[in-house]
């Protein structure tokens, strides 16, 4: 029988238009990006092993967490899920042959990719070194380097990201199979859904705001200007109305793949499944509202803080709901711990803290305190690195099976995600209290009273180095060696578990009729 | 290990409600991490537990989430804002210190004039207020004892209101992302008791003869129209430039010293630093040798100046 | 009508309407990627009204005016070329194609005459602005304003041009046609988006301080 | 099988546009004023719904296209309405 890996010829992938090789372009690219995005975080923590900085040179280090910051925000965590599982899953879970635009889905990879090979080019021939927020005037005037070629990166990849998340759109709209209502879909499906809200709304506003900051670079003069009376905290602004909904875009599509990886292993239905769809479209619509809230101390007017401030915690409500769902979801459910379970669960847990510490951050007074240091930073790892990337890889390793056809050795993998998850802690934990004791962000070398935590930081990251790079050695084994899985290995529910595996480049023979709500799993049933 | 010390007016504010984060935070992390883990257990496959249906009106545990969370959220939000307004609060008597931030040193003068650097002496128990801006890109001014931070933005003046409680000498970081040098814009808040606050004052020393006269060369030659904060040529500070290391537009980096300053002011067009505009015009056969060292000591001076 | 045609013309209308909302949904995103200079806008213009007063007067009021009727009437060009080529009239499809492209190019051109006069009266903001002129510095922010986005607005144009050209091109060829109508629909969608931004431009720029 | 285009209506919507300019550009008369402003900004939005409504046909359209059309406005607000209610409070 063919299945879409058939006709392994380069010129083919590169110019197919099937959503599942496209996702799996996105899946080598991102990884590829990762890669060099956590060289530089592992040659930022050996840099920190010295209070006095006598490792790395200062123009060194900043150029580090630039390239850092840059590479895994927009070139793989953004893209991470929506890109690689979003594509490669979403027409088959809606039940479709392929995205509603197939063209632009392989026109935004290509797009994306010029965008990564100019950041690259800027990285590798000079270096960028105003951290991945390019605030204004520095970024604008001061910094040298090709920070135009870096912004330019960003603004293409970015058009990648709106053309991206139109298609997913208007796929969802317009391309369900019949019977499958809007509350039938997976809540996979709803995240995709929102974070494409997000991708094509406010991902313009990055580009303006860079075009203008690279327009003030080139020219000498512009609107962020302050000697013409131009106002810096205009691009604060303008940059966080994109960035802060970014951040969901950074979670919301992790949400949907927990989601699904929870009830299937605990064969429940989701909990409330109508309120964790609107939470999710909740979360991004609030969050659309908070963006001041990286701007406290930046003399925004008080009255902006405390609204702004308020929105935050309105925000965090639906994200409440969810992790509480989650939990009574596993209540009474038939539970296995296959690795994409433990997985979800270390997301459940490490997004609840870096969740909670969130509303630290929210709190005025507090975040007057722990501004610009390294609670901040371990704040959005928590998040982003022990919510989403644990996310992702439980979802890389749920559908592997649909991916390859293939089975994963499962002890293995499960002592991967167990030195993750210890590793992630014991690298981002100390980072709390560095950040509450005073130290700064970005610093190349720090009072010796901070060694201590920061050794055991760097040693933490070793340990979640060494958990990062087994399941890239053992997924590409067992790509081509592992058993083979069958088309549905862990009796999952769900249309993209109702093809082969790997499934036929048309997805569906026939396009199927739904009847069944989501998640029609019984605990008292054995699979 | 140290330990923070609470040395403002506001940091013990700042810790109870940090405190009050905490233990409503480790109260939930300890509730899900538990349930999880009791449910993993309990309800392992195979294990004999009861699977019927919960017993619960779905509608109402959701609803009793959102009720319970929202409040428990407005009542943190409720108490942030409120010390937050009062801590915001810069107006009413206090005494004024000005601080300019600029790439990479906090320049500070007091009431009476005097002028320090990287250090701000202020008196023990009297609000103080600091007028605060910055000549360059946005900095940040952190001292971590007194949970205190502000943004200090060009083109723009921003004030900040505290009382010290404590004598000692606190540490003052820079930190928003500045530059090459951003982890070494540091300093410290020294708190003195008033007397002694007013001793230190009064012992403002006059610059050494030779900075004073390089300096009167500096505005005589009209150097100052351009490189003095303010002026709206945008032309490098040249304040605490000497020795260090400057980018080139062309990438490079090159080292302030004597020569580089040298080229400066008589060959300007040989040298690009990055960021700004080739306007310097060239001062060859207008400052004779003998001023040009020492308006090079001055400048090499002014680094270390008190 | 036989059944094929009736199911074909169904699959039609389902596909017309899908490409229909992903450019609605792309324009929704070109109202954000214009809305980071709005934004900008109606700051600057809050905070230093005079020198946005000022501003407007440097504008070329006549050839602006001049401008946004010729896009308003290339509009109803383009309306008319989504009606004709559902009806099949090839020509008169082509001909209001065409004058729209030609209005679109005329309003380049102006706005490159424009242009020239304001970089021969030392607009253009950098050093040489004004020279030897106590200005308003803020009026700089203004004609930063103007150039960035009326350029923007320009480039959008251009974009215009290319995919009217490739529409015209289609209709000739027959590619485009009564069987396969909504690419004219589609990028007519784009054209008239363009037209609406300028319209909202034009009170900006022209109509300040007068 | 050619057939007749009606195009009376969309003249007709060209021509009430050219009128809502000439009356827009018809406020630069006399000395500048703040109702000016509003008056040429409310022309302004007047003839966007006219063209969004006739010429792009959002007039006919169902419901989902007309969300899509109204969303890049309301996002517009939102960005400017909170970004601005901070400059108004300084
Ligand atoms: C995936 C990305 C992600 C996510 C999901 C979040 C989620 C949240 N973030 Fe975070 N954030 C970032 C990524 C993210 N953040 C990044 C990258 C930065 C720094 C950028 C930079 O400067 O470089 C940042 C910075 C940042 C700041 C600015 C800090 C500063 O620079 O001073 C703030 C301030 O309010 C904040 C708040 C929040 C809040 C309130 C949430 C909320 O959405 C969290 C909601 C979740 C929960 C609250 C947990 C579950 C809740 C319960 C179990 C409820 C029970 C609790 C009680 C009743 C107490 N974040
Ligand atoms: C979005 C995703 C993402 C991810 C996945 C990560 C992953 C990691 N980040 Fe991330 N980080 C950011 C996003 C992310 N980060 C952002 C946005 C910033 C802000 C940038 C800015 O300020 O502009 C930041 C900043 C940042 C800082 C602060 C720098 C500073 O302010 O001075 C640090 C410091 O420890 C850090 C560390 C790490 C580590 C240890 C990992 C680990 O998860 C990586 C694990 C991988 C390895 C460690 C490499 C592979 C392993 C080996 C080669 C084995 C040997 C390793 C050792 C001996 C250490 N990051
Ligand atoms: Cu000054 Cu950082
Ligand atoms: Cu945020």
């Amino acid at each position: 029988m063919s299945t879409y890996l058939d006709r392994p010829t380069v010129r083919s992938w590169l110019t197919t238009l099937d959503h599942k090789r496209i996702g799996l372009l996105y899946l080598f690219s991102i990884t590829f990006f990762f890669t060099i995005a956590a060289a530089a975080a592992a040659a930022m923590r050996i840099a920190l092993l010295s209070p006095s900085g006598d490792l790395v040179a200062s123009d060194v280090y900043n150029r580090l967490f630039t390239t850092h910051g840059v590479l895994m925000v927009w070139f793989f965590l953004i893209p991470a899920v929506p890109n690689v599982l979003g594509n490669f899953l979403l027409p088959l879970m809606v039940g479709a042959r392929d995205v509603a635009f197939p063209r632009l889905n392989l026109a935004s990879w290509y797009v994306f990719m010029a965008g990564g090979f100019l950041v690259l080019y800027a990285i590798l021939f000079g270096g960028v070194d105003t951290g991945w927020t390019f605030y204004t005037p520095y970024s604008s005037t001061y910094a040298n380097g090709h920070v135009m070629l870096m912004a330019a990166g960003v603004f293409v990849s970015g058009f990648s990201s709106i053309f991206t998340g139109l298609n997913f759109i208007v796929t969802i709209h317009r391309l369900r199979a019949p019977g499958l209502t809007w509350f039938r879909l997976p809540l996979f499906v709803w995240g995709i859904y929102s974070t494409s809200i997000i991708m094509v709304l406010a991902t313009p506003v990055l580009a303006a705001t860079l075009l203008l900051m690279g327009l003030e670079r080139a020219f000498g003069v512009g609107v962020f200007d302050p000697r013409i009376g131009g106002d810096p905290l205009l691009f604060q602004h303008l940059f966080w109305f994109y960035s802060h909904p970014a951040v969901y875009i950074m979670i919301l599509p992790g949400m949907g793949v927990v989601s699904e990886i929870i009830t299937c292993f605990s064969r429940k239905p989701v909990f409330g499944y109508k309120v964790m769809a609107f939470a999710i479209l909740a979360i991004a619509t609030l969050g659309f509202l908070v963006w001041g809230h990286h701007m406290f101390v930046s003399s925004e007017s008080v009255f902006a803080g405390v609204v702004f401030s308020f929105l935050s915690f309105m925000v965090s409500v639906p994200s409440a709901v969810k992790v509480f769902n989650w939990t009574t979801t596993l209540m009474r459910g038939s539970i296995r711990m296959d690795t994409p379970l433990i997985y979800a669960l270390g997301f459940v847990a490490l997004f609840t803290i870096g969740g909670l510490t969130g509303l630290f951050l929210a709190t005025l007074p507090v975040d007057v305190h722990v501004h610009g240091t390294y609670f901040v930073v371990a704040h959005f790892h928590y998040v982003m690195v022990g919510g989403m990337v644990m996310a992702y890889l439980g979802g890389v390793h749920y559908w592997f099976p649909k991916i390859s056809g293939r089975l994963y050795p499962e002890m293995l993998a499960r002592f991967a995600a167990l030195t993750i998850f210890i590793g992630f802690n014991l690298t981002f934990f100390p980072q709390f209290i560095l950040g509450y004791l005073g130290m700064p962000r970005r610093y190349s070398m720090y009072p010796p009273e901070f060694h201590a935590l920061n050794v055991l930081s760097t040693a933490g990251a070793s340990i979640l180095g060494v958990g990062y790079l087994l399941p890239l050695i053992y997924l590409v084994w067992s790509f081509y060696r592992g058993r083979p899985a069958g088309p549905n290995p862990w009796k999952a529910k769900g249309l993209e578990w109702t093809v082969p595996s790997p499934p036929p480049e048309h997805n569906f023979d026939a396009i199927p009729t739904v009847t069944e709500e989501p998640y029609a799993y019984n605990p008292e049933e054995d699979p | 290990m140290i330990a923070l010390i609470e040395a403002s007016n506001r940091a013990a504010q700042v810790d109870r409600l940090a405190a009050w984060l905490l233990a409503a935070s480790g109260f939930v992390v300890l509730l899900v991490f538990g349930l999880i883990v009791i449910f993993a257990v309990r309800y392992r496959r195979g294990s004999k537990a009861s699977r019927a249906p919960l017993p619960i009106a779905e509608w109402k545990v959701e609803a009793g989430w959102i009720a319970g969370t929202t409040l428990g959220f407005l009542a943190f939000f409720f108490f942030g804002a409120r010390l937050f307004v009062a801590m915001e609060d810069a107006s009413g008597p206090a005494d004024e210190i000005r601080v300019v931030g600029r790439q990479w040193m906090w320049d500070v003068r007091q009431p009476n004039g005097r002028r320090e650097f990287d250090t701000l002496h202020v008196p023990l128990g009297t609000r103080v207020r600091l007028r605060m801006t910055s000549e360059d890109v946005i900095h940040s001014f952190f001292v971590p004892d007194f949970r205190l931070k502000q943004d200090v933005i060009p083109g723009k003046e921003v004030l900040l209101v505290f009382t010290a409680t404590r004598t000692g000498r606190f540490p003052l970081f820079c930190t928003e992302y500045c530059g090459s040098k951003h982890a070494q814009m540091k300093g410290e808040v020294i708190v003195q008791r008033p007397e002694d606050y007013a001793r230190w004052m009064a012992n403002a020393q006059p610059p050494a003869e030779v900075l004073a006269h390089g300096h009167n060369l500096f505005l005589h030659y009209g150097c100052s129209g351009c490189h003095d904060r303010g002026s709206i040529v945008h032309a490098p500070s040249l304040e605490g430039l000497y020795g260090a290391t400057v980018p080139m537009a062309d990438g490079t980096f090159r080292r302030v010293d004597a020569t580089y300053l040298r080229d400066c002011i008589l060959n300007p067009e040989t040298v690009r630093p990055a960021g700004y505009p080739p306007v310097m015009p060239s001062f060859r056969g207008v400052v004779p040798e003998s001023d040009l060292t020492e308006i090079i000591a001055y400048l090499e001076g002014s680094v270390a100046a008190p | 009508m036989s059944e094929t045609a009736a199911v074909s013309a169904e699959v039609r209308e389902r596909h017309e309407i899908t490409t229909q909302l992903g450019m609605w949904g792309f324009l929704a995103t070109e109202v954000l990627f214009f809305g980071g200079f709005f934004m900008a806008y109606a700051l600057y213009r809050h905070s230093y009204p005079e020198a946005f007063a000022e501003g407007g007067r440097h504008m070329a009021f006549g050839l602006g005016t001049t401008n946004t009727a010729l896009l308003l009437i290339s509009s109803v060009f383009v309306a008319i070329a989504d009606r004709a080529v559902r009806a099949g009239r090839r020509g008169l499809t082509l001909g209001c194609l065409a004058t729209a492209w030609l209005m679109g190019l005329a309003f380049l051109g102006i706005k490159a005459i424009e242009y020239t006069q304001h970089v021969s009266d030392h607009l253009v903001p950098g050093r040489h602005f004004l020279p030897g002129q106590s200005s308003n510095p803020r009026l700089q922010l203004f004609m930063y304003l103007y150039f960035g986005m009326t350029g923007l607005h320009a480039f959008h144009m251009i974009m215009g041009l290319i995919a009217v050209a490739w529409l015209m091109n289609g209709v000739r060829s027959g590619r485009i046609g009564p069987s396969r109508p909504e690419p004219v629909a589609v990028i007519g969608l784009y054209w008239h988006f363009v037209d609406c931004v300028w319209v909202v431009l034009y009170p900006l720029f022209y109509l300040v301080g007068r | 099988m050619k057939s007749e285009v009606p195009m009376c209506d969309l003249i007709g919507i060209g021509i009430a546009l050219l009128f809502l300019l000439a009356l827009s550009a018809l406020t630069v008369i006399g000395p500048s004023a703040g109702w000016k402003t509003i008056v040429s900004l409310a022309i302004a939005a007047a003839k966007l719904v006219l063209i969004v409504w006739f010429f792009m046909r959002l007039g006919r359209h169902r419901g989902l296209i007309r969300v899509f059309a109204a969303a890049g406005l309301c996002w517009l607000s939102l960005l400017l309405v909170l970004g601005f209610g901070d400059y108004l409070t300084r």
